[in-house]
């Protein structure tokens, strides 16, 4: 058994790149960045950029685990896991008593059970046509010129009932968005028709597993506090967030790698 | 006697001015939030063309999804009947007519009066709607434009399964890693859209002349797949966007 | 060339036997709509009975205005391929009661895409019922006169005897087969298995059960490597993309058991010979294991699942579903169900005309996660 | 509607409106109260054979879900109805019928059967006969959720003498089934005279339907839905016979004296597939632009049709017409089976393409049809096979079609925009220009 074990986990999403470096069970440093035109150099970059605020060097890193959806171009990785299972692992860094992980990224939106220990047993992921449904608040912060953090406020304003969306594809988003402004609906019940519907998307997966306490929100949806809220409120449940949901899949991507490490070494030993 | 017409679509705004014979102007501008005022500068920057005063101009028809609070004195149309007037007027041989858009793709039949004798269109789903060939587009870090230019220069046949504008994403990102060349894969988009107007067109009892309208007309590739997929020919107008508007203004004179 | 080559190739080009086989006996080829068919029958009277299937092709092939966006795409993939003229060769089609969908096909097909035989056996929604078997007697009955009617000839007890005995022979040897996979370290992929199943629909029983013969022999010489990795069972709609199979396995998964009405299920259940031959085909019929439309008012589905979970040692199910697929859709929360209350992980996986390896590589990696509690 | 029509309309008297009305009401106290008063309570998707349930005295039968009408009432995008398909769908019923998960979702729910009234019921027994098979699923999934027995009745699609006798045991074998489940005793007499009974109302509703060839059509499309509800569940009962008469005798004077259920005709519309039944204000579009749906099959359905050799649908005739006189179980049973499988029509395959589209033409030309609105309802497995092949023949016979897209049951599905358009381009194509719009949406069905 090694006394002093470094790991590292990259986790490449549709839009939005993470690195953690891990040395033992403590963080040593992250990076979160925007993915680029080429994933490999992302994945490279995110790496460089966490090791940076380190004084250790890349030979010093035992062993690296690739994840999310652009993992197979982490080319440099020992080994690949789907970002289900890292979450899931993450979530239970921050918060031991998670049993409950929602991460939504810009494609899919996955919700999970898991163990003690953060492993997962049992997980659902959208339905086809519901894939994408995350972009969406995207496409509409980009129509408004609005970041995705304002979006969670502005909504929020709302209190009257929002007109219902058509349950059809995330690629008439934006049409659709635009139709209600013509018919005059203000921005701020516009933002809060598509939190609600994203919610409800979102619980309708959920409810497809077992709501277990203690519920941790992860990925880059976290942060708005508009659909936070509105889970929190339809489900009853105070949601766990740490202090950066998107870097939860890459730190659980280094823990894994961590007992894979171990495991590797425990076979040689043998 | 001049008459206008302005369709509203989900991306862009056209407005024409045309007289008993001809387009005189026209102008195309992103449709905004605020229906009026894109419709206020469509039509002004068409006016301008024209060097014509908005007095002058007798009858105005509006179109299209936002086609029916412009802020203008004007009657409105449905699509389906500007995209038939557009096509007779520009092409008095037409017969068929089919539109794809951003989001709608519709055919339609014509009789020699240019009134719809069969018209069939896309059902709830992005796939093969222009705004399908722009998300593709966004991948391939091409401009909606160039992506007719990067398909010209495939040379090794590949296709997309899935027509799901999302997963189609996911298999075109993979078409690329897997070291897909970045043409064939546009070549590949290109025909998935092709394919579908093929099959809107077989719906339809088709009749020369055969009008290929709306945004995605735009892309040769496209309007060439889409001739061999019907094995007929079929005529791409210069600015196959107007065609809808330029109905709609025939449509206000000929009331 | 081996067996499991040959397999390979009928798999691959699914047309080519069916034609040569014409070319060779100058018989007629017939082309088969659901796995609930006196195949015994049609065999008897001298005939090929080959399996209607999908290409697993871009639907845009399909042409849409046959059938809507809503529809069954495994249905329409199977029609487009009428529709490209990939099945010139067949001489008629026939079709059982199964799906509204199948259904749809064979009266399309008639319409679009004429034969010269076509003939739809009305038989019993459940199985389960009282009267069913004495229906399904009287339909086979009036099947095998408008059979003689066509072709002009009696079809005589001795040939269907021989018919029933070439076919549970067949299922006999495929049980074999299947069983192989049960163990650690069987030299039969997967892949191979699924080839081999469908392979039995697309040629000649008798040459089928000599391949089979021969890949006994082979797989009983030699022994592959142990194989780990969890352990699988396939269920669902009707499937036969090999495409699936194949990505389970490149992502470390093992389908060692499956229930497909294209796979194993195929195979179930021999003929008890009776004096009324029609009798005991539809006896086979009737007590095989259903498909959920023919599977109320009990469910009996989940009893022969508990049966193959047993003995196939699966630990974990991926539940395989054809974009609009009623009958198995409607079915999956009591599937479900059965398999939650058993401790075993299930997946479910809407299938499309091709395997979208982009949408479904992250689910099936995630679920083999968490069998191996990674 | 404010502009004066072509044609007088008129609402139907009060004696139709209010008899119906009460017909429903009693059929609902019925599903409420039979068990209480020593009767059976049933349920399942599909109404066939009720007479033979009838036989054991007055029953309840609540559907599964809400009725229908209720879906009705509760309005697209109704947060409860879609909470209900929510339901359903986080079940693992995605994707499948819109109609059944609606229902399903509220036995998931368990404000089904009273649930949400308090006074909770519980049925004996599932009684699903053969619908589509999305129903016949979704009664057996109907009886998983409640821990109730299944009774499942199944009628070929052939019309032979195999699916008759087929048939036939089984419904006889039913009565014993019933009587082994629920010890309630069977009765021979009751039987007969909801056999009579049921047999009657059907077929004059198709003598109803029969009248709605004339010009101006003295029905709406929309009250018809509403005036046809006892039909649905209740046709065996006296009331709902004698009800049938005497709509049939009120639509007689108003063929006559040229009353009209739309105030314009300018274009008779047919409307194919059911409808999406949480809009059913939809079925009145039209009249903004002086059309008017007619008829379509759905209209017709529950209705007792017959079919002559060169595909016209004329109406089944009533027992009495045809001089039998039910004496026995075994001729009930008889006469029900034959309900199903017309004599006169054995061994001919009305369910091919073929015969389905010439059935819908024939229909086109007796009723005066100038254009088909066909609803292609997302999900929906059953009433959409066939039809864009029957588009297509409706095509190429030169007559108007067009189409819209939603759901039957699944409000989620309802884009109205997007379905406004589509009904706005055909009316456009047919050259009609608004002229009007409803005055407060479905006021029309006089309910």
């Amino acid at each position: 058994m090694i006394d002093e074990i470094i790991t590292a986990g990259i986790d490449i999403g549709s839009s939005s790149a993470q690195a953690v470096i891990l040395k033992n069970n403590s963080i040593l440093s992250f990076s979160n960045m925007n993915v680029g035109v080429d994933k490999k150099e992302t994945a490279a970059n995110a790496l460089n950029k966490a090791l940076e605020k380190t004084n250790i060097s890349r030979d010093d890193i035992k062993f690296i685990v690739g994840t999310g959806y652009g993992r197979y171009q982490v080319s440099f990785a020992n080994k690949n896991v789907t970002e289900i299972t890292c979450h899931a692992r993450g979530a239970n860094y921050f918060f031991p008593g998670a049993r409950t992980v929602l991460d939504m990224g810009g494609q899919d939106c996955k919700a999970m059970n898991c163990d003690e220990e953060g492993r997962v047993t049992a997980f659902v992921m959208n339905e086809k046509c519901a894939a994408g449904t995350g972009r969406s608040m995207e496409v509409i912060a980009r129509l408004f010129g609005i970041s995705l953090e304002d979006i969670g406020p502005m909504s929020l304003e709302v209190q009257e009932k929002t007109p219902q969306l058509g349950s059809s594809c995330v690629v008439f988003a934006k049409s659709e968005a635009l139709r209600m402004i013509r018919n005059g609906i203000p921005r701020n019940i516009v933002l809060a028709a598509y939190c609600d519907a994203l919610v409800h998307r979102i619980l309708q997966l959920i409810n497809r597993i077992e709501i277990k306490e203690e519920l941790v929100i992860s990925g880059g949806i976290a942060k708005n506090t508009g659909v936070v809220k509105r889970i929190e409120k339809s489900l009853g449940i105070q949601a766990h967030i740490c202090f950066e949901p998107q870097i939860v899949g890459a730190l659980g991507a280094a823990i894994i790698a961590k007992k894979m490490f171990q495991e590797n070494n425990e076979k040689s030993e043998k | 006697m001049l008459s206008a017409g302005i369709d509203v679509g989900a991306e862009t705004t056209k407005a024409v001015v045309v007289d008993d014979r001809r387009v005189l102007a026209f102008s195309v501008v992103p449709s905004g939030w605020e229906t009026p005022s894109s419709v206020r500068t469509a039509f002004n920057q068409a006016l301008k063309e024209a060097g014509v005063e908005e007095k002058s101009i007798t009858y105005i028809g509006t179109t299209g999804m936002g086609g029916k609070n412009t802020g203008l004195e004007a009657q409105y149309f449905t699509d389906s009947i500007c995209n038939a007037k557009g096509a007779l007027w520009s092409f008095p041989k037409a017969r068929t007519v089919i539109d794809i858009g951003a989001e709608q793709s519709q055919a339609m039949t014509l009789d020699g009066e240019g009134r719809i004798v069969q018209y069939t269109r896309n059902d709830q789903c992005a796939a093969g709607a222009g705004a399908f060939l722009t998300e593709m587009a966004s991948i391939l870090e091409l401009n909606i434009g160039d992506i007719s230019r990067a398909a010209l220069l495939s040379r090794n046949k590949t296709t997309i399964n899935s027509t799901c504008t999302i997963f189609a994403e996911s298999e075109v990102i993979s078409l690329i890693n897997e070291g897909s060349d970045k043409n064939d894969v546009a070549r590949a988009v290109c025909d998935a859209v092709a394919l579908k107007a093929a099959g809107l067109l077989q719906e339809l009892k088709i009749e020369k002349e055969i009008i290929f309208i709306g945004g995605v007309a735009q892309n040769a590739v496209i309007a060439d797949s889409l001739k061999s997929g019907i094995g007929q020919e079929i005529i791409v107008p210069q600015e196959p966007r107007l065609i809808t508007a330029i109905g709609a203004a025939r449509a206000a004179l000929t009331k | 060339m081996n067996a499991l080559d040959k397999i390979h190739d009928i798999v691959n080009s699914p047309h080519q036997f069916a034609q040569d086989w014409k070319l060779k006996t100058g018989g007629k080829v017939i082309g088969i709509l659901c796995s609930n068919l006196p195949e015994e029958l049609i065999y008897a009277a001298g005939i090929l009975p080959v399996r209607l299937l999908g290409a697993n092709e871009p639907e845009n092939i399909t042409r849409s205005y046959i059938f809507q966006s809503g529809f069954c795409s495994f249905a329409r993939d199977c029609f487009a391929q009428a529709l490209q003229g990939r099945y010139k060769y067949i001489d008629g089609i026939i079709f059982s009661q199964c799906c509204p969908h199948a259904r749809e096909v064979f009266l399309d097909w008639k319409r679009h895409v004429p034969v010269n035989y076509s003939y739809e056996i009305t038989g019993p929604m459940s199985l389960q019922n009282t009267y069913a078997k004495g229906y399904l007697v009287r339909e086979l009955e009036e099947f095998q006169k408008s059979l003689e009617k066509w072709l002009g000839t009696q079809i005589d007890k001795k040939a269907i005897d021989k018919a029933i005995d070439i076919h549970n022979t067949n299922r006999r040897l495929m049980a074999q087969i299947y069983g192989t996979l049960k163990a650690e370290n069987s030299s039969l992929s997967e892949v191979d298995l699924a080839e081999i199943a469908l392979a039995g629909m697309l040629i000649d029983r008798s040459e089928h059960n000599l391949l089979l013969e021969e890949i006994l022999k082979q797989i009983s010489k030699s022994t592959g490597s142990a194989r780990t990795g969890p352990r699988l069972m396939l269920l669902g709609s009707v499937n036969n993309n090999m495409e699936l199979i194949r990505f389970i396995d490149s992502l470390g998964g093992r389908v060692v058991v499956d229930d497909y009405c294209t796979g194993y299920r195929y195979y179930q259940t021999e003929v008890v010979p009776e004096e009324n031959r029609l009798a005991a085909i539809a006896g086979r019929l009737i007590n095989k294991p259903p498909c959920p439309l023919h599977d109320l008012p009990e469910r009996r589905r989940v009893s022969y699942y508990a049966k193959l979970v047993e003995e196939c040692k699966v630990a974990g199910v991926i539940y395989t579903m054809q974009r609009q697929c009623d009958a198995h859709g409607l079915d999956y929360p009591a599937v479900e169900t059965f398999f939650k209350t058993k401790g075993i992980p299930i997946l479910k996986l809407e299938l499309d005309y091709t395997v979208p390896v982009g949408q479904f590589r992250t689910r099936i990696e995630a679920f083999l996660e968490m069998l191996t509690a990674t | 509607m404010t502009t004066k029509g072509d044609f007088e309309t008129r609402s139907f008297s009060n004696e139709v409106w209010s008899r119906m009305k009460e017909l429903r009401r009693e059929r609902y106290k019925l599903s409420f109260e039979a068990q209480t008063k020593g009767g059976l309570c049933v349920t399942g998707f599909a109404w066939g054979y009720l007479p033979l349930l009838a036989g054991f005295g007055n029953f309840g039968n609540p559907s599964p879900g809400t009725d229908f009408t209720r879906i009705a009432r509760e309005g697209a995008g109704s947060e409860g109805l879609v909470k209900f398909v929510n339901l359903a769908e986080s079940r693992g019923l995605y994707p499948v019928c819109g109609a059944i998960a609606a229902h399903l979702g509220q036995v998931f729910a368990g404000t089904s059967f009273g649930g949400s009234t308090g006074n909770k019921i519980m049925p004996d027994f599932v009684f699903q006969p053969q619908g589509c098979h999305a129903q016949y699923k979704g009664g057996q999934i109907c009886a998983d959720l409640l821990g109730l027995p299944l009774l499942v009745i199944e009628a070929p699609f052939k019309n032979t003498a195999n699916s008759r006798s087929y048939l036939y045991s089984q419904l006889a074998e039913a009565i014993e089934w019933i009587e082994k489940h629920t010890r309630h005793k069977f009765n021979d007499e009751l039987f007969i005279e909801a056999t009579r009974h049921d047999i009657h109302s059907r077929v004059m509703w198709a003598k109803i339907c029969e009248l709605m060839k004339a010009i101006p059509a003295p029905m709406s499309y929309r009250q018809a839905m509403s005036l046809r509800l006892p039909l649905v569940a209740y046709a065996y009962s006296k009331g709902t016979a004698e009800y049938m008469e005497m709509l049939y005798h009120e639509m007689q004077e108003r063929v006559k004296n040229q009353i009209s259920g739309a105030p314009f005709e300018k274009k008779r519309l047919a409307h194919e597939g059911l409808h999406p039944l949480y809009r059913p204000d939809l079925l009145r579009w039209p009249e903004e632009y002086g059309a008017a749906f007619n008829q379509g099959e759905f209209m017709m359905a529950f209705g007792s049709f017959r079919y002559t050799s060169d595909g016209h649908r004329i109406p089944g005739q009533t027992l009495e017409e045809r001089g039998i006189e039910l004496k026995s179980r075994e001729d009930a049973l008889k006469a029900l089976v034959e309900q199903r499988y017309p004599l006169e029509e054995e061994n001919t395959d009305y369910d091919s393409p073929e015969w389905r589209t010439l059935h819908f033409l024939r229909m086109v030309e007796d009723w005066h049809i100038d254009g088909v609105m066909v609803h292609l309802a997302r999900r929906c497995a059953a009433l959409c096979l066939g039809i864009l092949t029957r588009i297509q023949d409706i095509r190429q016979a030169g007559i108007p079609v067009a189409t819209y897209e939603a759901s039957e049951g699944d409000p989620k599905e309802w884009n109205e925009s997007r379905v406004r358009e589509d009904f706005d381009r055909f009316f456009d194509s047919l050259g009609l220009k608004k002229i009007a719009s409803l005055d407060g949406g479905d006021s029309g069905a006089d309910e």
